[in-house]
């Protein structure tokens, strides 16, 4: 006797997408009506005997895993997501901007002194590395980013970072408002200009 | 629809139909209801082309120009205030209805009236291609609804080293937030131009002093004449006619002028009355907007 | 030419085992010695393409998914959408068909200035970064979908967009500017000009 198919397919999708190995009730509830869950599941767990991934039951929960003998090539840990600190994505972000830049640059544009340790991260992370030398008093060390770096963030090239003015324009860069809060509208002095606009002080801001 | 509704026929260029001024300023007011609603003056034509209940390509554009005018007359007569595109829009398409209705006769210019409704079509069209292209968009199977990722992934160590969970977003979002600080660091307050008060006075009292008093050949000045002229600074205009007021409602609370206004937005009239004038009655002022 | 049974074993257990979408590059990395990656993932992916749940690409990088066919089924948990604001809907629709396409591009077609806090909570959704820049006057930055965006969506490829084929064959996809909502002084129609100079005007808006 044939199972059908369709509830089959359906079967292995829930499977796939739980969090939590379902137990038969649960399918059931989430099966199309009539749906015989009980030869889907043995069906599934058939095609699937053979594959990389097992149809197992535990304790009368099923789900999806990868199949034990594989587990040797698989070497499952749990590989560890970290965070960026504020201060590594700041400078981070300076050295990509300003580059070749000083670390003295880096402080001053941050108005912070940077530790030892979050340059590292960044060495560290294969994101930044030393430039030449600044041909100034005390010859200080030049920091630039590297091609992997333009590899993690899928930029082509450094000339792709948005410029002040267009993160400005996509919202990146908040402005407080300005002048704003005093209407403008109205035509009591029709033929005067309205003063354009609320950021016109954007361009005295250095160009990158 | 009313009975009386022209109903002309879908074609790009054709005769203004007779206006029927109730039906539009209908259609204007259930615009008006919705008009922050509105992203921008294509917007409110795209809703005012739909209403023509035909294919985008054969839109009336006269139509839509006389629809789009009443909006905006609609909006003016209730005071409502609409941003300086709106009325951009307003004045582009009378120039174009001018251009349509007029007889072609030089045919240099260029482009030629067809071209330009032509290309207003062609934005209108695209913009709704857009709008249905985001709905459809979101009618998409979506990665956590409809579509599923694996739910229990045990989750691979794919190299010795840590993966950062830094996003080109991240990074924007971090050299803007150093722009703001360095910029906050050198806020400078902006220094507003303005008129004092005592300034405007001052400059009130002399300019009164100059002129005729009540009972001689006195003469009713308009509040405006009281500012000074040829001011670029739009703010610094403002306040001079602000300041100048006040200045104006302070002298005649001090019986030195009245004041008249002969309705709602109307223009403001002073004059000064004799130093002791018995008459000088400083509740003379109406009503001012 | 048959492809290594184990081989493929081996790929379908990482792919089921990996959190995140896995690029042919990491499948290498992790794959036996020798192993013939681009051939096992055919095969890996004709295995899959009646089941349940799909292989599928995205930008180069792989990740099984539930079969979209069964999205109506499969309401179960349901995540809440994020709510896109309609200039953010607008603006990513006009995005994806577009591409590249720049700020002025967008407001042009929209007809209206964006609104800042429009395109950032794209990019921060990680659904659009930015691309080439364009090499006309001003070297305005382009936007581009991410690969994050086909997978958001259940696109294989950008080919995929649904009804692409009529807006191309309608003509709609075309990006310049038809009038300009906001004339300038003396020259009331600036868009029917030769294709050459139509990226005139972006810089001028792309410098506000």
């Amino acid at each position: 006797m044939s199972v059908n198919a369709e509830h089959v397919r359906i079967l292995e999708a829930l499977l796939f997408a739980s969090e939590e190995p379902l137990s038969t009730q649960e399918l059931h509830e989430r099966m199309p009506e009539g749906a015989d869950v009980g030869s889907c599941l043995m069906a599934l767990k058939d095609d699937y005997k053979e594959r990389g991934v097992h149809l197992v039951e535990m304790d009368g929960r099923w789900a999806f895993r990868t199949a034990p003998d594989l587990a040797d090539v698989l070497s499952m840990e749990k590989e560890e997501k970290k965070k960026l600190s504020r201060a590594a994505l700041e400078t981070l972000a300076i050295i990509a901007y300003h580059q070749p830049v000083t670390r003295a640059e880096i402080e001053n544009i941050r108005g912070v002194a940077t530790n030892r340790g979050t340059l590292d991260v960044l060495i560290e992370a294969g994101w930044v590395k030393p430039g030449k030398r600044r041909e100034t008093l005390g010859r200080p060390l030049t920091w630039i980013t590297t091609a992997n770096f333009l590899d993690q963030f899928a930029l082509e090239s450094l000339m792709d970072l948005p410029g002040l003015d267009e993160l400005k324009a996509s919202g990146l860069l908040d402005r407080r408002p300005a002048i704003e809060a005093i209407p403008g509208e109205g035509d009591l002095f029709a033929g005067q200009l309205p003063s354009e606009d609320v950021e016109q002080d954007e361009t005295e801001l250095e160009e990158l | 629809m009313t009975s009386n509704d022209a109903a002309p026929k879908p074609s790009v260029f054709q005769e203004d139909a007779p206006r029927v001024p109730s039906q539009e300023v209908r259609e204007a007011d259930a615009l008006l209801l919705n008009i922050d609603g509105f992203e921008g003056p294509i917007d409110v034509l795209l809703e005012l082309a739909r209403h023509q209940k035909v294919d985008l390509v054969h839109v009336s554009i006269l139509q839509l120009v006389r629809q789009y005018m009443a909006f905006i007359e609609r909006a003016q007569a209730l005071d409502l205030e609409l941003a300086a595109e709106y009325l951009v829009m307003a004045a582009w398409l009378a120039y174009l209805k001018s251009r349509l209705l007029l007889p072609r006769e030089d045919e240099s210019v260029d482009p030629s009236a067809e071209e330009m409704a032509e290309a207003l079509q062609f934005q209108l069209r695209r913009l709704e291609a857009m709008q249905q292209m985001a709905d459809r968009l979101m009618e998409q199977p979506q990665l956590g609804s409809g579509v599923f990722a694996r739910g229990a992934p045990e989750g691979l160590n794919l190299s010795k080293r840590t993966r950062w969970n830094v996003q080109i977003y991240d990074i924007l979002k971090a050299y803007g937030d150093i722009r703001k600080r360095a910029e906050e660091v050198n806020y400078d307050l902006p220094v507003f131009h303005l008129m004092s008060m005592d300034n405007a006075m001052a400059r009130m009292s002399k300019m009164l002093g100059a002129l005729p008093r009540k009972g001689l050949n006195s003469v009713w000045t308009t509040l405006t004449s009281f500012v000074p002229e040829g001011i670029k600074d739009r703010l610094y205009a403002r306040s001079a006619l602000a300041s100048s007021f006040t200045a104006g409602l302070e002298l005649a609370k001090q019986g030195k002028i009245e004041i008249k206004q002969d309705g709602l937005f109307r223009p403001v009239y002073m004059r000064a009355l004799a130093d002791n004038d018995p008459q000088a009655t400083p509740e003379k002022m109406e009503k001012v907007s």
